[in-house]
């Protein structure tokens, strides 16, 4: 499986990467790809920026150890992520993650798989500034419930 | 020097993500906090919560871990990406 | 839920697609975009071209009545579904589907349900051409069986 | 006229896509497919086949539903799509 994996402190543009990555398959008919960008408002009101922190080197091997996971998992040909650290505002990418398989489940799961562990398994902080000052968010409790949906369940493909 | 990293709320309750200490010889994570406690109690029991967990020079490690002068120790709160 | 539903017979740029989809959205922080595209190859051999049929009107029809579910089933802020037909040659996209939600497992799952729906049971017939001639081609067993997934499942969110 | 639409491999079998049939009177279709394999064995048998469905007007309708000379009567084959 190729693979890719960008941390990066500055704005990035969804779509030049998901073309990049569509253009470099050689077999894989199936992409998958998640995006997720900042929210305009919150449950705690309107959001003004969102700050993420990373481990640098700790977090990226944490992530290339879940994509020798997705890998052993499912028939893949490539896997990119991509997420942004520091200072983000609202409608800002924080996060793309691409997988293209020639099975279509295989793709929607890896891609799925993978969004799980970056919400609530991956070294990354985020912070919310609102009216009301700044709060650590931490995953709700569906995100953990989401992620251990992997622990027992066998490879798919 | 042990160079000392805080991570998401620990690093503002410690007022910034690094700091260093001295470690004359290899002591355990725990009595590194204990250490921090004994300065700032609020910045001490943040660090022993239940829900902090350890890393030493990139790798989770318990909190008996032995830590010395060497050492990147980081303390990593409960994570939140994506 | 805000849609849209394009059958065309002329290439598309996926990418561009997705840019203005995620671009028009005022809430939803989470984007899921499946895209197929043609393979080089097939279980026959090498394809040297791909046929597209569909039955303008009928076709869409049954594609609104899908989004139309899937609003039902999910919280969906919009949904988009492209769909190629006519001659294709291999790496042409053939389909796109884009969901978003505020929620990342509506817009993973609601992706999932309307690839299922676009696979086994929307108003397409596609034939390949390779060196052995021309052959129609039918949903394998498991395109079946996915799309059967939804049929008891309860809405999800 | 009626018009009646052959896809996928029906349309291969029928030498093209499109043909229309003028009815006096209604039929059912399986009348119709009747008329059909009366003239081209091939195409009947596969018009009713199991797995061939029927729409008039852009719905689907069973092999019972009466076609007159204003329909549009279209022979779906299993569907292939994405």
């Amino acid at each position: 499986m190729r693979r890719r994996v960008r941390i990066v402190a500055q704005a990035f543009d969804p779509e030049a990467e998901i073309s990049i990555f569509r253009r470099s398959l050689e077999a894989a008919g199936a992409i998958v790809t998640f995006t997720g960008q900042v929210r305009a408002s919150s449950a705690d009101g309107h959001v003004s920026s969102l700050h993420l922190q990373h481990y640098p080197g700790m977090t990226e091997r944490g992530i290339d150890a879940i994509l020798d996971e997705a890998a052993q998992r499912w028939p893949l040909e490539a896997a990119l992520v991509i997420h942004r650290v520091g200072d983000m505002d609202p409608f800002d990418p924080i996060v793309l993650v691409a997988t293209a398989s020639a099975h279509r489940r295989a793709a929607f799961e890896a891609a799925d798989f993978l969004m799980d562990y970056l919400k609530s398994r991956a070294l990354f902080w985020k912070s919310e500034t609102n009216a009301a000052g700044r709060i650590w968010v931490e995953p709700r409790a569906e995100d953990y419930a989401d992620a251990r949906r992997w622990d027992d369940a066998p490879g798919g493909g | 020097m042990a160079k000392l990293l805080f991570f998401g709320q620990l690093g503002d309750l410690a007022g910034g993500i690094e700091r260093t200490m001295a470690l004359s010889a290899a002591h355990a994570i725990g009595d590194i906090v204990a250490l921090i406690d004994a300065q700032d109690r609020l910045l001490g029991s943040a660090l022993a919560g239940p829900r902090v967990r350890y890393a030493v020079n990139g790798e989770i490690v318990a909190a008996d871990f032995q830590v010395t002068d060497a050492d990147e120790l980081a303390f990593l709160p409960p994570v939140s990406g994506g």
